[in-house]
């Protein structure tokens, strides 16, 4: 079992790999520039062109790859000739990269009115400017230095190198610095925790992921909690007596429900309830990512929606396996052995009758987070849904990546889940 | 097992001598009185989409900027949207858009899919594994996910909607085809016609895939439902066609933004779509029972 | 000769929600005069005979005509059975003889057969008859000879032992005290395919012996 | 006399059973009588589709949503169960009523352990403890000879063995000692050498406990074997009912009659015999004819016979038939007619018959068997077929038998080219064939055609009987393409289906037709050799017969030689001039037909004869049983591979040791027959001759 497990992580990590590799080409094979996208239109050519250095897409694709993935600083720490390190320190709002000196102090560099500058920062916190003199000479003869900037790339000056005119860029974020010659940026990699900086909102993904995902796991996890018990109750009762009028309302009820769209559904539930009725808020008042649960109220109509699109499916499965396990032959036998008819019910059909649906109901996930996608945007629900709309709209690599991960390790651990299950509730496949 | 041994088979049931004709299985339809009402709701839509020009009263895009966003009314039945274009006149059309888009769509995740299905059913071994495999980890992938980095790589279009559905489908199609090729394959006859030297793409071709066709018309059935569905669902997510093409969607999308000061404006839209989603299922759902009871 | 063998298995029953009307019909066709109340599993939960299905007049005394026939038409077997308690009951691993004794102590005429409260069999007069009438070989053709002999060890040895002189077989052999004659012995013998007068010869050589019978059966 | 001597444990008086189907209802069973005396075996026998399993059905109330019994009383223990409540009947399943039936794999329940579902019989029906319930059920798998049955009551279904399953479904109907029995084709799922232990087991167990058993077969050797008395049923009725040597012996109705012409007898030889097949094929029951209702078939129809349904009536004491002159049957006053008869007269062998068509030696055939481990481990394979030799002659049938998973499949699979050879060489006609199919030129493919086990699957259900005639005429080219239709009519013909056949699908055509059309598409090709892979098991039998004689003229028109797959002794031996016994992938004997039925045996091959059901309640089967299980082919024993179970091991010095360690020797009865044993052929000689027929009385059937 435990070997068993460890080949389906293993296989589970290789798709992992090969969907983001495939969103990286995808990405990458798509139209339109993304530092043009940020600057805007009427930035120049120039700033587009220093945007693109900052932002490292000038590099070759499997190097900006294997950054993503597995972190550049040590490779560049060689060309700082100090280590790095991505720490936050007091008073910052965000971990930032440093080089780290002999005496365990922290440097970062800065061109300050054509001079570079060091900033210290020593090991209680206290921070302090020095101007720089420590040039070093290349093999022309002239001086260079490579150091790290305060915005995260390690960044090559050259003495009297004259600073672009970056001009007024529009969304200027990343463009903080325009004085080196050359840009890296740097990267601890996603191996490492670290799915890389926005370039939609100029600000890591990870913290604004994690709050987006914890939100739409509330949303999903309550959809599940009222989806499974009525679904299986509910295709499990009509599987029992097929054909009869509470069989054929349920059946037609579960297939009119997952045939309307989230979208339509959503709407439909917004004008009854919200619109007509005035019981429940309708829609997208969720000020910030922490709100859902402040307003339980708010919930009730997306978890509705939710749950009206895939009860039907779940209870179609649930129906179509009971009716399955109704007419195999080991039921016959328990009613030939005289078995009063609940216990056949409870000891020999509805185990049976639960094998099929589990496996199908995890493989449902992948549908589960489609509508949840889909029930954000009608909800204007801050969840990963939503994120990941945006940044698939806006083309932000680092968050679609990071996003795809999330789902794909959803998706392909409730399978593996259900395997799991399986196994436990079918003697016949147990792994040896 | 007892009904079975007396329920009159199909031996016994066709007259000697008398053929069916193909179409005859797609009659079993009016047998199911669910199926029967998804049958004439498709066909009041396939309709409506056909005779577009003809009841429609105005033009899709046409714009009356003195009725923005007007409750329906004799001159506009239905309402107008916040650009003043006629509700009526854009689902009418729009009809037209979801049911080119969506059939189309469907027969090439099919197409696609049952070549591969066969290709691993028949052959099975590397070929399979290999084929099996990649389509697996497709399927593995969330849906929605797919057809954001597809649409959000290739820009919102016609043809990159059906692209996007087409890849989406088509693992499900080959998965299908191969486990049906897989059972087909054991039968006696495949055997026959290995024993007569058949060439693989002959027996692929001609002898599994016509035993296979029942399954899969229903299934296409429902596909396309969930293509409308999913077409539906782009469109709503601004994936879809690109405005201002009527797209049943894209409507919504557009009129919820003022859900609050004309609520019939997102309720329309919504309805033509649930409406032609449920018919598909129903309809297919209708024709799968009732083969399954027939055979 | 235990019970087990002579017993009859699966028994006809009746569960305890028959009306008598149905059980006295249903005993009526079949010929029978006990009919076990069992419940799920065959336990038993009581018996009933002819004679407990004519309900006692006491407990109608009261009502009038129409009241009893309505009232017999809902009374169900369990009104009027004889309990578990009160039913004599015996294993199949119990000799036959020991049936009979229990029937003759308990004057009853059957005895349902328990295994763990389960009824498995029943075993009646008839049955134990039906084992005498096989005892004494009395459907093969033969010559039955009753003989009175003294109370005395080896007295039936002797006999025998002049039977197999001859060479002659034993079809069957039963012996009780001589009725009436107190102190005497009465032994039956039955010998197959030899003549009659060879064998009250040969017997009558026999001392203190007295053949008191003879007849041949077919 | 005892209790209610006379009183049967079941009686069914003029039973009828209609289910509902959307085309109105259907009687499925009409006027059906008997009854069953306690302790007795009674059969009920017929082909599939005419109800013996609804009466099954019917009498424990288990017809589903649809099926109703219409009219007639069902007596258990004099009591009428028509009309008993729900409740009522539910106790009396299980407890007095118990009932086994086909297929034990789905019969049990696979995810609950067979403690479980043995004890609960008896903790629903008599309130028992667990622990108490348990050791009842490990007693009553003792009485069943289940070997370690404290163990197997922890086990799941799937761990256990279908010989095995079935004793656990026995004596889970066994437990609460019911007084009836019903068997429903109980060991139709099971091979032959298990089905006669299971036979055993049943016959043992009747007279152990006293239960009256109803037995359901359309084994007519089977039912030959195990009953007292037999009910024939044809088209949802009774047509005849009487003692089983009356049955098998002195049938009074036409029905019974035919079908005991069908089926060879165990001796029976296609030179000196013929099969007479029944014509047409079993009305449907909405559709039946208004007079008897074996009018259509009968060859002794009279006009009365399509006038009046004669009702069934007392022949002579005991013998009740449904016929208008069941007396004249019964006097043999009747004959068949001669049209049915074969086409025989052309066997012409000319001095070809010497020419060897196909020459085998070594054959080897070994697949893949997929490993345990994740990486690495040994390869193992599955040897199916291992060292085989063989030769067909020009014009000979060579029949292959053997229980499944013998590995004649997957031998005849390797010749026709659809498996690939390990090792051996293959000579065809003197050509070398050890390649697969697709690289053979299409002479060869042309010359080596097969015809299938399963008549539901041997056509495509998409195209219609000529196409699929035509197809190979077309591809091998053997009629110009103008004259394939004229071809495909002419086989048509020579099949007996006529013209009006060519534009008909598959599911317009009953199973014998299929298997026609089967054979037509495998000689249109003119082939040399046929291998012909069960081509009746699945047949009921009045088709069978149909079906061989079919392929006895095809040979004989046409010489062709064949190789033909069985496991029906019977049938082997009337149709084929040279048998092969397979056991666990090799021949364990090979001889001339009639040799291989007398000694000397090879052990196997005794077992087999000793355990073939036989349809003929005279005969004297001499009693051997096989122990265990058939071993893996994984990992075939040592030495003799049947060492693990043979029981003429004792004939050996110290028990037979060297069966363990070496590969027996072939030896050489004469020059045709071989038997591949240890055991010295004068000891083989001296084994008795397993069946014996008691011919005191020559039926004037046979």
């Amino acid at each position: 079992m435990a070997r068993y497990i460890l080949r389906r992580l293993s296989f589970m990590v290789l798709t992992m790999l090969i969907v983001s590799i495939a969103v990286f080409l995808i990405t990458e094979a798509a139209p339109g520039d993304v530092a043009r996208h940020i600057l805007g239109q009427f930035a120049s050519e120039a700033q587009v062109e220093l945007m693109r250095e900052q932002m490292g897409l000038t590099q070759p694709l499997y190097v900006r790859y294997f950054d993503w993935l597995a972190g550049n600083d040590w490779r560049h720490s060689r060309l700082v000739d100090m280590p790095l390190t991505f720490v936050q320190l007091e008073g910052q709002q965000e971990p930032q990269w440093y080089a780290v000196a002999e005496d365990g102090t922290l440097r970062q560099w800065r061109m300050e009115g054509g001079e570079l500058t060091e900033i210290r920062v020593s090991l209680d916190g206290a921070r302090e400017r020095v101007p720089f003199d420590n040039w070093q000479l290349d093999e022309n003869g002239e001086e260079i230095f490579w150091g790290v900037d305060t915005a995260g790339h390690v960044v090559l000056w050259r003495r009297g190198g004259a600073a672009v005119d970056t001009g007024a860029a529009a969304a200027g974020r990343t463009m903080t610095e325009s004085s080196g010659e050359q840009y890296l940026p740097l990267r601890r990699g996603l191996l490492r925790g670290d799915p890389g900086i926005s370039t939609r909102t100029g600000r890591p993904v990870g913290p604004t992921l994690v709050r987006r995902l914890r939100n739409s796991l509330t949303l999903a996890a309550i959809a599940f909690a009222f989806i499974m018990p009525i679904a299986l109750v509910m295709g499990l009762a009509a599987g029992l007596r097929e054909a009869s009028l509470l069989d054929r309302s349920i059946s037609i009820f579960s297939l009119v429900t997952t045939s309307v769209p989230e979208f339509a559904s959503g709407v439909f539930l917004i004008l009854i309830f919200a619109f007509w009725l005035k019981v429940l808020p309708g829609a997208a008042i969720f000020v910030s990512d922490i709100a859902p649960w402040q307003d339980p109220k708010l919930l009730v109509l997306p978890v509705l929606t939710l749950t009206l699109v895939e009860v039907g499916y779940v209870t179609r499965m649930a129906r179509a396996s009971m009716i399955e396990v109704v007419n195999a032959p080991y039921i016959r036998t328990a009613f030939l052995k005289g078995l009063p008819y609940w216990r056949i019910v409870t000891k020999h059909a509805i185990r049976n009758a639960l094998i099929a649906p589990i496996t199908v109901i995890m493989l449902h996930v992948n549908w589960l987070v489609g509508g949840i996608v889909v029930v954000e945007s009608v909800f204007g629900y801050p969840g990963l849904g939503m994120y990941l709309l945006d940044s698939a709209l806006f083309k932000d690599v680092n968050a679609i990546e990071a996003g795809a991960m999330i789902m794909v390790t959803v998706a392909v651990g409730t399978q593996l889940i259900a395997d799991v299950i399986y196994t436990f509730l079918n003697p016949r496949i147990r792994y040896k | 097992m007892s009904v079975a041994e007396t329920t009159p088979s199909k031996t016994s049931e066709a007259p000697a001598g008398t053929q069916r004709k193909w179409w005859e299985p797609l009659t079993l339809i009016f047998r199911s009185g669910v199926g029967t009402v998804g049958l004439v709701i498709i066909v009041f839509w396939v309709l409506v989409a056909i005779l577009a020009p003809l009841i429609a009263p105005y033009s899709p895009l046409a714009q009356d900027s003195t009725a923005i966003n007007q409750p329906p009314s004799a001159q506009y039945l239905l309402g107008t949207d916040n650009m003043g274009r006629d509700m009526l006149s854009r689902l009418i059309y729009g009809s037209r858009t979801i049911l080119l888009l969506a059939p189309i769509s469907v027969f090439c995740s099919v197409a696609v899919g049952t070549f591969l299905g066969l290709l691993g059913g028949y052959f099975g071994g590397l070929i399979d594994e290999v084929v099996m495999r990649i389509l697996d980890a497709i399927m593995a992938f969330p849906t929605i996910l797919l057809y954001l980095i597809i649409i959000a790589a290739l820009g919102p279009s016609a043809l990159n909607v059906v692209l996007a559905i087409t890849f989406v489908g088509a693992p499900g199609v080959a998965r299908l085809v191969r486990s049906l090729t897989l059972d087909i394959r054991t039968r006696d006859y495949i055997r026959a016609a290995e024993t007569r030297g058949e060439n693989p793409f002959y027996i692929m071709f001609f002898e599994i895939l016509p035993n296979a066709r029942g399954p899969i018309i229903i299934d296409s059935m429902l596909r396309v439902g969930y293509a409308i569905f999913s077409i539906g669902t782009l469109g709503f997510l601004g994936l879809g066609l690109p405005p201002p093409t009527p797209d049943w969607g894209g409507m919504i999308s557009e009129a919820r933004k003022y859900i609050w000061t004309s609520p019939l404006g997102v309720l329309w839209p919504a309805l033509a779509i649930s409406s032609l989603v449920v018919a598909l299922n129903l309809f297919a759902d209708g024709l799968r029972e009732e083969s399954t009871r027939y055979q | 000769m235990l019970v087990k063998d002579y017993m009859t298995r699966h028994p006809m029953m009746g569960d305890p929600g028959m009306s008598i009307v149905e059980a006295r019909h249903y005993m009526n066709e079949n010929h029978i005069r006990h009919l076990p109340i069992v419940g799920d599993g065959k336990r038993l939960i009581g018996l009933v005979s002819r004679q407990t299905l004519l309900v006692e007049p006491g407990r109608i005394s009261s009502l009038d005509i129409w009241e009893i026939a309505h009232h017999l038409s809902k009374m169900t077997v369990s009104d009027v059975m004889v309990r578990k308690e009160d039913v004599v009951t015996i294993d199949p691993d119990a000799t036959i003889e020991e049936a009979a004794r229990v029937m003759v102590e308990k004057k009853v005429g059957c005895l349902p057969v328990l295994e763990d409260e389960v009824v498995v069999g029943i075993i009646t007069e008839t049955d134990i008859m039906a084992q005498l009438t096989a005892m004494m070989a009395t459907r093969i053709p033969g010559v039955r000879v009753t003989i009175h002999m003294p109370e005395v060890r080896g007295e039936l040895a002797r006999l025998v032992a002049a039977i197999s002189a001859q060479g002659w077989g034993i079809l069957a052999c039963g012996g009780a005290p001589a009725p009436r004659e107190p102190g005497k012995w009465e032994a039956v013998i039955k010998i197959r395919g030899v003549p009659r007068g060879e064998i009250v010869a040969a017997l009558s050589q026999i001392k203190g012996q007295e053949i008191v019978d003879v007849r041949e059966t077919d | 006399m005892r209790q209610a001597r006379d009183i049967p444990v079941l009686r069914v008086e003029n039973l009828a059973i209609s289910y509902e189907t959307r085309y109105g209802d259907v009687q499925a069973v009409r006027d059906v009588s008997f009854e069953i005396q306690r302790g007795d075996a009674y059969s009920i026998v017929g082909e599939s589709g005419c109800g013996k399993s609804t009466v099954a059905f019917g009498i424990v109330n288990f017809l589903g949503r649809n099926g109703k019994i219409v009219d007639g009383r069902i007596l258990f223990q004099g009591r009428d169960l028509v009309g008993r409540s729900q409740e009522e009947l539910r106790k009396l399943r299980g407890d007095r009523i118990a009932m086994v039936y086909q297929d034990p794999m789905q019969a049990l329940n696979p995810t609950l352990r067979l403690g479980d579902q043995l004890s609960e019989v008896l903790i629903v029906h008599r309130g028992m403890a667990r622990s108490e319930a348990e050791d009842r059920c490990v007693h009553m798998l003792e009485q069943v000879h289940m070997p370690d049955p404290a163990n197997v009551m922890q086990r799941y279904p799937h761990q256990i063995s279908g010989g095995q399953q079935q004793r656990v479904v026995i004596a889970m109907a066994l437990l609460n000692d019911p007084a009836l029995l019903i068997m429903d084709e109980p060991t139709t799922a099971l091979d032959v050498t298990v089905e006669a232990a299971v036979l055993d087991l049943v016959a043992e167990l009747q007279t152990k406990f006293d239960t009256a058993i109803m037995y359901i077969s359309h084994n007519l050797g089977v039912v030959a074997r195990v009953s007292d008395r037999v009910g024939v049923m044809y088209a949802g009725t009774m047509v005849e009912r009487a003692s089983v040597s009356d049955i098998y012996l002195h049938p009074s109705h036409p029905y019974t009659l035919g079908l005991m012409h069908c089926v060879p007898k165990l001796g029976m030889d296609k030179s000196s015999s013929y099969l007479y097949p029944i014509r047409g094929r079993v009305p449907s029951p909405k559709n039946l004819p208004p007079g008897c209702i074996f009018e259509p078939r009968c060859d002794f129809a009279r006009k009365i016979c399509q006038e009046e349904r004669p009702s069934i009536r007392e022949v002579e004491p005991g013998h009740w038939s449904r016929c208008h002159f069941a007396e004249q049957v019964l006097a043999g006053e009747l004959q068949p007619l001669a049209h049915l008869l074969p086409n025989l007269e052309a066997r012409e062998r000319s001095g070809e018959a010497s020419k060897l068509v196909l020459n085998v030696e070594g054959a080897r055939t070994y697949y893949d068997a997929p490993s345990t481990k994740l990486i690495g481990g040994e390869k193992q394979f599955v040897k199916a077929v291992d060292d085989v030799s063989f030769s067909i002659r020009k014009g000979q049938t060579l029949g292959i038998v053997g229980e499944s998973g013998c590995g004649k499949s997957t031998l005849v699979k390797t010749i026709i080219g659809l498996e690939k050879p390990t090792a051996g060489t293959f000579e065809f006609m003197g050509v070398d064939i050890s390649t697969p199919v697709s690289s053979r030129d299409l002479d060869l493919i042309k010359n080596l055609q097969m015809v299938f086990q399963n008549p539901d699957s041997t056509l495509n259900p998409s195209y219609s009987v000529g196409a699929q005639i035509a197809r190979p005429l077309r591809r091998f080219k053997t009629v110009p393409r103008n004259d394939v239709r004229d071809e495909v009519v002419r086989l048509l013909n020579m099949m007996r289906l006529g013209e009006n056949y060519y534009d008909r699908l598959p599911r317009q055509l009953s199973g014998g037709e299929k298997q026609r059309v089967g054979i037509a598409r495998a000689i249109a090709g003119r082939p040399e050799l046929v291998m012909c892979d069960e081509p009746v098991s699945a047949l009921d039998v009045s088709v069978q017969a149909a079906v061989l004689n079919l392929l006895l003229e095809v040979q004989n028109e046409m010489g062709t030689t064949m190789a033909f797959i069985a496991h029906d002794l019977s049938v082997v031996r009337f149709f084929c001039d040279t048998i092969a016994v397979m056991y666990l992938g090799q021949i364990v004997e090979i001889g001339p037909a009639e040799a291989i039925y007398a000694p000397p045996y090879h052990p196997y091959t005794e077992a087999l004869l000793s355990a073939v059901p036989i349809p003929d309640p005279r005969v004297e089967q001499k009693h051997i049983r096989l122990m265990g299980g058939v071993p893996s082919a994984l990992h075939p024993p040592s030495g003799c591979r049947f060492h693990t179970r043979c029981p003429r091991r004792s004939l050996l010095p110290d028990g037979g040791a060297i069966c363990e360690t070496t590969v027996p020797p072939w030896q050489q009865v004469t020059e045709e027959h071989r038997i591949f044993c240890h055991i010295p052929l004068e000891e083989l000689y001296k084994l008795e001759a397993v069946i014996t027929i008691d011919v005191e009385e020559e039926s004037h059937v046979g």
